[in-house]
């Protein structure tokens, strides 16, 4: 019963409240006054944000001239200023043309980890959440099996058998994943399972098939981008985490987590390569779970 | 560039000061020394041990027969005087009389042969066996000398008696077996007793009182001067350099070079570095047998493709020089005429691959032949990496790209997937620096035909295995000293090992920390024997 | 506005308001939602608050408590509660005021008391916190008192109980003990009996009238004028924050001024309205002064005559057993019902919640299968065939439910919930055609095409679901309380549109209600349901207007009804 | 509400026996003999026949699985050939540090989230602004960087902590903020939203009509309503804080399970990795059942059904 760390769809029952009324009958206004104006802001900054990311990991090069992997023997660890911009590494080479090359990696990685999980999640929810209870046992206890392992330790473990590597790490940590999504999933298909909609649809004299889907499915699906961003930051994280410990990819991959474990030494004397690809981590995961919180807050919106 | 010359300084003036302390105020017995380490052993137990970084713990309760001194030469330790017979295949020892095992054992020639039996024995599956192939048996003469008989010569043998992982444990102690765990069932006869230890936390040894003999190598005899030592792991150099700083320990082993002027200059520590060189490079090993690395003229341009000496600074700021040959330049058998002799050609390692038929390129800039890129993995076994050396490699890794558009993969790897890789002989390039021992048995280590990175490869270069062969047979030391230098010559010439830098070991200290020094024979800091801490 | 006093005035009263205006930092505009509102509340005197949903009403009462809500600006003068001038008291003192002065009865006591603490708890809280007494022993006396006070049987038990562990009744009983454990000298009632089954509503009004009887002043806030007719004093009717009415009881009742007041009057449905226009009411001038209400109303158009059997419905029951928790007991839910339906006919079922109405319409529905009995649809088996051999008929039998919006695939527009219940393919073009004809069926038009229904207002979404039904073409509709989420404006105009179109397409309607008014607006024939057995059925005029079986008796009689409740007040009077 | 807990318990062993098996498979579905896989670093004559010989690696594949399962019953989890030491002996050794890091962490996030949000839920704009924008970084920023960071400021350069090692509390301090902050971030969001959707409930303005002070409605009632969300959430936080607790050991060189774990990971040392897991999945069944008692403590509606 230990539910996924997920706030939004397994409750949402939809009231009837004439949008005349609105702001009436809540004892706390203030809860929905000015409300929305707030969130843009940081809405805005976190879209645009993204959308650096995702240009900086299909073409890096439109945002540095510095070559990632090699640099200037002789310009070792200098500070940041104005030939580099996030200063260099040990090596002379540039940390932000490494912190632009390396988004391609972290948000490759976390896409892909988020991928494998929902994938899998996506379909045992799904079954899960139809009204069968040996199924539905089954797999529920599957997701306890698999969310009673630590998600970093179950990775590890995972690493462990298939090596080192990005592909392995997306899998590893997709697999660790996939209670988190199938829960949801899960509760998402029962939601809409039991919706009176679906009930009416069957009054229309619509097959179980027919009625999964047309109305079921596709309204588990729209769930789907939302669950992703919500859950693609943590991922980022987990990721991150693992190749700081060396379980990612191979230097000199400019991947966040590795560059983080390689700036450590030098932090004493040199702060800038490891600040800034940690900035960049936390703020990539700030910018999804932003927009992935509005989106949720959006599509709750429309149920309710 | 700069800051570097004030480095050196730095470290120059830090040593004189040190050396100046121990010249005027005599050592005083007491105190107790928490030293940082970086690396846990892991076995406490010297005939098992394989890691570099567990010897040099292990010295400060295992003595053994003979100590090395810096110049090549020996000492008596335990024995007091040993002869070697005319055919070198019987070496006797004279052993003293007054030693005693840390559990009350006596020490004495039936316990000497007990050691070199039981890691003889195949079935105790000891590590150091690689040091007694040529071992036979052990007799015991009278209850105080012990002649221990080979089956060949072994030129290396003298050394190897001298070696810690021949160190002697109380026959008591061996027979409970199993001693990786440390504590006090690991009983040697050493200056210091092996009181407790906490796994990834600490190991702590207190003064064995009763030690009144001592290495030869060593400052002083008799009973140490600390009445307890503690080793902290500290894996994390930050760690290591903060706990110092922050007085959480006297003494930290692997500063590293971006942290040494914090104590180069800094009031109240002092820094220390040694060997004075080390006696043994950091080297690539390439296996000459795999494609494309059969091809010679590709592992020459790997070893010319870049300019080693900016790397080496960049990395070590200056601290370590970088290297010529397989030998150290502080080891005698060091072959000089070897400097200056390759390296940093990059025209010409252009066209050896020209030559070689690497004339494409592909979309990344590499070199490609018939399609296949022109890419040679560096397998490194993570619990291995240590001391900066992965950025190292990065360095020549970027290096060789840029000018010859070689792909050198470094893979930071599991052991168990070298120890895979090594079994069946299909590792690519291993980026090594050898225990150190006899340079005959260095070589053989390295590139002999039973070496550990060559016996389970089919038929290794002809040429070189049989010189070191006869190298390590051999008992004349003119011989010996053309064989080693012809073996490190070829060894480069046909690269079969590019040499990178000489490491030496830097010790950061608490200023009130004396005596502290480095061992020849493990070419690592040197045990808690002759520390002592001045009374402020 | 001139309002006319009771003589209970010369007393002190207990808040005296005048032109009281309430707004929101940010909200509607910094326009005030609530304006130029009075208010006197007398001790012993029951003050009636009467208004749809949205009227404003409620922010109004909870300003008395300075609990309209955060950012509320209230401006008033005077506004003095117990003759002390509320506008200077800080937090503090209204605190000090809460619970001992004025105390607040809410709608639903499932939601509006602690869930996770017992009765107890709850009633014993305003005691503790004002430290009224101290001694935990005398405080469990006075809890069990109070609860004494409002019927609550064994106090002792009850008090070790959870909210979801009473019955609806005893539930709002125990809310009213914990608002008046302190003996306030006002009690503001919020909807106190909304979501109460008639006969437990008038207990509860019962409780109510005893703390008056007690000396209490009582404001009472109520969407339906017949609920506080019987109970209150004197009448305040507001609209979207304004006062449009308000004055004796009677006087309002009977000759109200403001056309809203004449419409909310009018457009309760009853035996008068059958066959007529709820929404269309008006007064007749000169009829006001009898005292007799003159309501006039167009009629709906005529009806044909009840024509073959649709629906026929042969003892069925149902029982469900309850998960091991519980230990397997088994309820019955349904026993023996047998009924049918007509082509062209209206029947209605009435009875109170858990009665198993919506039980049967699932079972009609063909979402439930029977445990005995059958249910034939036009003269075929429904309820003993397989969902597949139903499927053929499945649009001869249609369904409107309470909850419209949620009856509503949130992706679709308002086009494809009634396209896709269409019967057959036909060109885009004529499919488009039909939808919009439907819509303006349902006083919609085109414009309404492609509008996702949450953007729709609840008279508007009920209007759709009803299109949907029809697109099918069906011979029969089951209606469950299909208008009781809705104010009684527009509650009238849907029914008023049902009427009609039933009366024009001469479809059948299985009605389900509790309201038994609006059964007798529009119902041919009526079921009683109570405890899952038909007690009594029949024509609606003999079974309302001559009931014999007892239960049907208590229902008539604890139906608030304007009239009645007037002379109920005469009487106490 | 003891069915609920039996079917935890019951389900518990379904979840062991199951990942014990997965495993099981796992090792056997792995290229290359599992004495290589086993033996991971080692290398000396004798240590295959001695795994063969462990594993009962002659018999038959079901007669290994029952083997190793009565194996795992007897609570042998075999030897770790790299430390030349039982497995269980290891682990056990490490388990203390891990245990007291990963509490530790968890009350005090715990309270700091409960602190957070019963001040700043339902109240000020810029107040809550602030807070929830700080727990936004604070959840979204790695652990270990945030530990490095801990680390320079406060033991290097203020020299307020020991840089390491597990004696006394004081070596405790840094670790322990360093893996709650992000969890406190997480939580004290969750709560915060669960304290919001509560005060909006309509039983908080009756709780108000009693003239009951603001912050007694949210320390008896609102506060109890918002724990059952973050009780959810417990089991998850739980393997956060384990798996947290690995990273932080690294960061401050502190021994425990972590260091163990990476230790074995890079060693290849799968007999340690596999009881590491399965201690951890232990823990959280464990865990996670004390909390469906808790919710069930908490929700008096739950004890009915």
């Amino acid at each position: 019963m230990t539910a996924p760390s997920h706030r939004a769809f397994d409750t949402a029952v939809p009231l009837d409240v004439p949008e005349d009324l609105a702001g009436f009958e809540t004892p706390h206004p203030s809860a929905t006054i000015g409300g929305p104006r707030r969130v843009r802001l940081g809405l805005i900054l976190s879209g645009v944000f993204v959308a650096f990311l995702i240009a900086a990991s299909i073409a890096p090069s439109l945002f540095t001239h510095f070559d990632p992997l090699v640099g200037d023997f002789s310009e070792g660890l200098k500070p940041p200023g104005w030939a580099h911009l996030f200063g260099t590494d040990r090596l002379g080479r540039d940390v932000f043309a490494r912190t632009v090359f390396g988004t391609r990696y972290s948000l490759l990685i976390g896409f892909g980890g988020v991928a494998v999980g929902l994938g899998a999640g996506i379909v045992l929810g799904i079954i899960a959440g139809q009204r069968n209870r040996i199924l539905d046992e089954a797999v529920s206890r599957l997701f306890d099996m698999l969310s009673s392992f630590p998600g970093v330790l179950l990775a590890m473990l995972i690493v462990t058998f298939l090596g080192q590597g990005m592909l392995n790490i997306a899998i590893a940590v997709g697999i660790a994943g996939i209670p988190k999504f199938g829960r949801v999933v899960r509760a998402q298909t029962q939601l809409i399972r039991d919706a009176d909609y679906v009930t009416q649809a069957a009054i229309y004299g619509l097959s179980r098939w027919q009625v999964f889907i047309r109305h079921v499915l596709p309204n588990v699906l729209v769930a789907i981008p939302i669950i992703a961003t919500v859950y693609i930051g943590s991922t980022i994280l987990i990721v991150s985490g693992l190749s700081f410990l060396g379980l990612g990819p191979q230097p000199p991959t400019p991947e966040w987590g590795v560059m983080l474990a390689e700036s450590r030494d030098v932090l004493r004397v040199a702060w800038w390569p490891g600040v800034f690809p940690g900035l960049a981590i936390t703020a990539t995961v700030i910018a999804f779970s932003v927009i992935g919180n509005h989106l949720q807050q959006r599509f709750e919106g429309r149920l309710a | 560039m700069k800051k570097n010359n004030l480095l050196m300084g730095g470290v120059a003036i830090a040593l004189l000061a040190t050396s100046a302390a121990n010249a005027d105020d005599k050592p005083v017995s007491g105190g107790a020394l928490r030293w940082g380490v970086t690396t846990e052993p892991a076995c406490f137990d010297p005939h098992y041990a394989s890691q570099q970084a567990a010897f040099f713990v292990a010295r400060n309760y295992i003595d053994s027969l003979i100590a090395k001194k810096t110049d090549g030469t020996f000492a008596p330790w335990l024995a007091t005087e040993w002869s070697i017979s005319e055919d070198g295949k019987e070496y006797t020892y004279k052993l003293r009389e007054d030693v005693v095992f840390h559990d009350g054992e006596k020490f004495d020639a039936a316990a000497v042969k007990a050691n070199y039996d039981f890691v003889k024995k195949p079935e105790n599956a000891v590590t150091a066996v690689s040091l007694l192939q040529a071992y036979d048996h052990a007799e015991v003469v009278s209850p105080y000398v012990i002649k221990l008989v080979l089956s060949t010569p072994d030129s290396s043998f003298l050394e190897s008696t001298s070696n810690v992982k021949l160190g002697l444990i109380s026959p008591k102690s061996l027979a409970k077996g199993d001693l990786c765990g440390g504590g006090r069932a690991l009983a040697g006869t050493g200056p210091f007793v092996f009181e407790n230890y906490t796994r990834g936390q600490s190991a702590v040894f207190a003064r064995n009182v009763g030690y009144n003999w001592g290495p030869g190598n060593a400052a002083h005899s008799g009973p140490a001067y600390l009445d307890r030592v503690t080793f902290r792991f500290l894996p994390e150099y930050a760690v290591r350099t903060g706990a110092l700083t922050s007085g959480q320990v006297d003494l930290i082993e692997g500063v590293q070079p971006t942290d040494a002027p914090l104590f180069a200059e800094q009031p109240g520590f002092k820094l220390l570095t040694g060997p004075s060189g080390a006696s043994t490079s950091f080297t690539f090993n390439i296996n000459y047998t795999r494609p494309p690395a059969d091809d010679v003229r590709v592992r020459r341009a790997l070893r010319d493709g870049f300019d080693l000496e900016p790397i080496v600074k960049q990395v070590y700021l200056g601290t370590v020089p970088r290297a010529w040959s397989i030998i150290g330049p502080a080891n005698p058998a060091y072959n000089k005429a070897l400097v200056g002799s390759w390296g940093n050609d990059i025209a010409g390692a252009n066209k050896l691959l020209d030559e070689a038929g690497w004339t494409g390129r592909d979309s990344e800039g590499f070199r490609t032949k018939d399609g296949k890129r022109l890419s040679i993995e560096v397998g490194y076994p993570q619990p291995y990496v240590r001391d900066n050396r992965d950025i190292l490699i990065q360095g020549v890794q970027a290096a060789l790209r840029k000018n010859v558009g070689l792909d050198l993969n470094l893979r930071l790897i599991t052991a168990g997937e070298y120890a895979k890789n090594n079994a069946n002989g299909t590792w690519a390039i291993y980026p090594n620096t050898d225990n150190p021992s006899d340079p005959a048995r260095e070589l053989w280590d390295m590139l002999g035909s039973k070496g550990f990175l060559y016996s389970n490869i089919p038929n290794p270069d002809q040429e070189i295995t049989s010189q070191i062969d006869e190298s390590l047979r051999t008992t004349d030391p003119v011989r010996k000293r053309q064989l080693t230098d012809a073996i490190q010559k070829r060894g480069v010439d046909q690269a079969f090992i590019v040499p990178l830098f000489a490491p030496s070991w830097f010790l950061a200290a608490k200023s009130n920390v004396n005596g502290l020094g480095f061992e020849a024979g493990l070419d690592s800091p040197s045990s808690a024997y002759d520390f002592w801490i001045a009374k402020k | 506005m001139s309002s006319v006093w009771s003589q209970k005035d010369r007393v002190a009263p207990i808040v005296e308001v005048r032109g009281l205006s309430i707004g929101f930092a940010g909200a509607n505009g910094g326009k005030p939602i609530v304006t130029d509102f009075d208010l006197t509340v007398s001790p012993g005197e029951c003050v009636a608050l009467v208004g749809e949903s949205g009227s404003g009403k409620s922010i109004t009462a909870r300003s008395l408590l300075n609990l309209a809500g955060e950012g509320a600006r209230t401006a008033a003068h005077p506004f003095e509660i117990m003759g002390r001038d509320a506008r200077s008291f800080g937090e503090a003192d209204w605190r000090k005021l809460r619970g001992t002065v004025t105390g607040l009865v809410m709608q639903d006591a499932l939601v509006s008391l602690d869930p996770l603490r017992t009765i107890g708890q709850e009633v014993a809280e305003v005691i503790s916190s004002h430290r009224i007494l101290t001694d935990p022993g005398a405080i469990r006396d006075r809890t069990l008192e109070t609860l004494g006070k409002v019927g609550i049987p064994n106090p002792a038990d009850r008090a070790l109980q959870y909210a979801h562990q009473l019955s609806g009744g005893l539930r709002q009983r125990a809310l009213i003990a914990s608002a008046i454990a302190a003996d306030p000298d006002l009690i503001i009632a919020d909807e106190p009996t909304t979501s109460l089954d008639v006969t437990v509503q008038a207990q509860v009004l019962q409780v109510l009238a005893e703390r008056i009887r007690e000396g209490a002043g009582l404001l009472l806030i109520s969407h339906d004028l017949a609920v506080v007719a019987g109970i209150a004093d004197r009448v305040i009717v507001m609209r979207n924050g304004r006062v449009v009415d308000s004055g004796p009881t009677r006087d309002v009742l009977t000759h109200p001024r403001h056309p809203y007041t004449r419409q909310l009057i009018a457009a309760v449905p009853s035996g008068q309205s059958r066959g007529s226009r709820l929404a269309s009411a008006r007064f007749e001038p000169g009829a006001v002064d009898t005292t007799a209400l003159a309501i006039v109303r167009e009629p709906l158009p005529q009806r044909q005559a009840a024509g073959a059997v649709v629906l026929e419905v042969e003892g069925i029951a149902k029982s469900f057993t309850a998960p091991k928790a519980v230990g397997r007991t088994k309820s019955v839910v349904l026993q023996d019902i047998s009924f049918d339906v007509r082509a062209g006919e209206v029947v209605g079922i009435v009875g109170e919640s858990g009665s198993g109405k919506s039980t049967c319409a699932k079972i009609v529905l063909g979402l439930l299968p029977p445990d005995e009995g059958e249910v034939r649809l036009l003269g075929e088996p429904w309820s003993s065939v397989a969902e597949a051999g139903r499927r053929r008929l499945r649009r001869k039998l249609q369904y409107i439910p309470q909850d419209a919006l949620s009856s509503f695939d949130p992706r679709y527009r308002v086009k494809d919930i009634v396209a896709e219940n269409l019967p057959g393919s036909g060109s885009r073009g004529a499919r488009r055609e039909r939808i919009v004809s439907l819509l303006d069926l349902v006083g919609l038009n085109a414009d309404y095409l492609d509008r996702l229904p949450r953007s729709l207002s609840g008279g508007q979404r009920q209007r759709v679901s009803i299109a949907r039904a029809l697109a099918a073409e069906p011979s029969i509709i089951v209606c469950d309380e299909p208008v009781s989420a809705l104010d009684i404006c527009i509650q009238a105009q849907v029914l008023d549109l049902l009427a009609e179109l039933q009366s024009r397409l001469g479809t059948a309607l299985l009605f389900i209600s509790h309201d038994l008014g609006v059964i007798e607006h529009l119902c041919d024939r009526v079921l009683v349901f109570q405890n899952g057995r038909i007690v009594e059925q029949g024509a609606t005029e003999d079974v309302l207007g001559r009931p014999q079986h007892a239960y049907t008796k208590s229902l008539l009689a604890s139906v608030p009804d304007i009239q009645r409740g007037l002379r109920a007040d005469v009487a106490a009077a | 509400m003891w069915s609920r807990i039996i079917s935890r318990l019951l389900t518990s062993l379904v979840v062991a026996w199951a990942s014990v098996t997965a495993t099981f498979l796992a090792l056997h579905a792995l290229p290359g003999r599992i004495q290589d896989i086993l033996a991971g670093d080692v290398e000396y004559p004798g240590l295959r026949e001695a795994i063969a010989a462990e594993w009962g690696l002659d018999q038959s594949l079901p007669m290994q699985y029952f083997e190793f399962l009565s194996r795992i019953l007897r609570g042998d989890f075999g030897t770790s050939y790299v430390l030349r030491q039982p497995v269980i002996e290891v682990v056990g050794s490490q388990l203390l540090p891990t245990v007291e890091l990963a509490l530790t962490a968890g009350v005090l996030a715990i309270v700091i989230a409960g602190l957070i949000a019963l001040l700043t839920a339902g109240r000020g704009r810029l107040s809550r602004e602030l807070a929830s924008f700080v727990e936004l970084v604070f959840a979204s920023t790695p652990v270990f960087w945030l530990g490095i960071l801990l680390l320079m400021a406060f033991s290097f350069n203020l020299r307020w902590f020991p840089v390491s090692g597990a004696e006394g509390w004081s070596s405790l301090v840094l670790p322990a903020i360093t893996l709650a902050l992000p969890t406190a971030g997480l939580l004290t969001q969750v709560l915060r939203e669960a304290m919001e959707k509560t005060l909006d409930q309509p039983f908080v303005t009756t709780v108000r009509s009693r003239g009951v002070g603001e912050f007694i409605i949210r320390w008896r009632h609102v506060l109890r309503h918002a724990l059952l969300p973050a009780v959810t959430l417990g089991g998850w936080l739980i393997g956060g804080l384990l798996g947290g607790a690995v990273i932080t050991e690294k960061v401050f060189g502190r021994p425990g399970l972590g260091t163990v774990t990476l230790g074995a990971v890079l060693t290849h040392d799968v007999p340690v990795v596999l009881t590491v897991v399965l201690l951890a999945a232990f823990i959280h069944v464990a865990a996670s059942t004390v909390l469906d008692i808790l919710y069930v403590l908490i929700d008096p509606r739950l004890r009915a059904q």
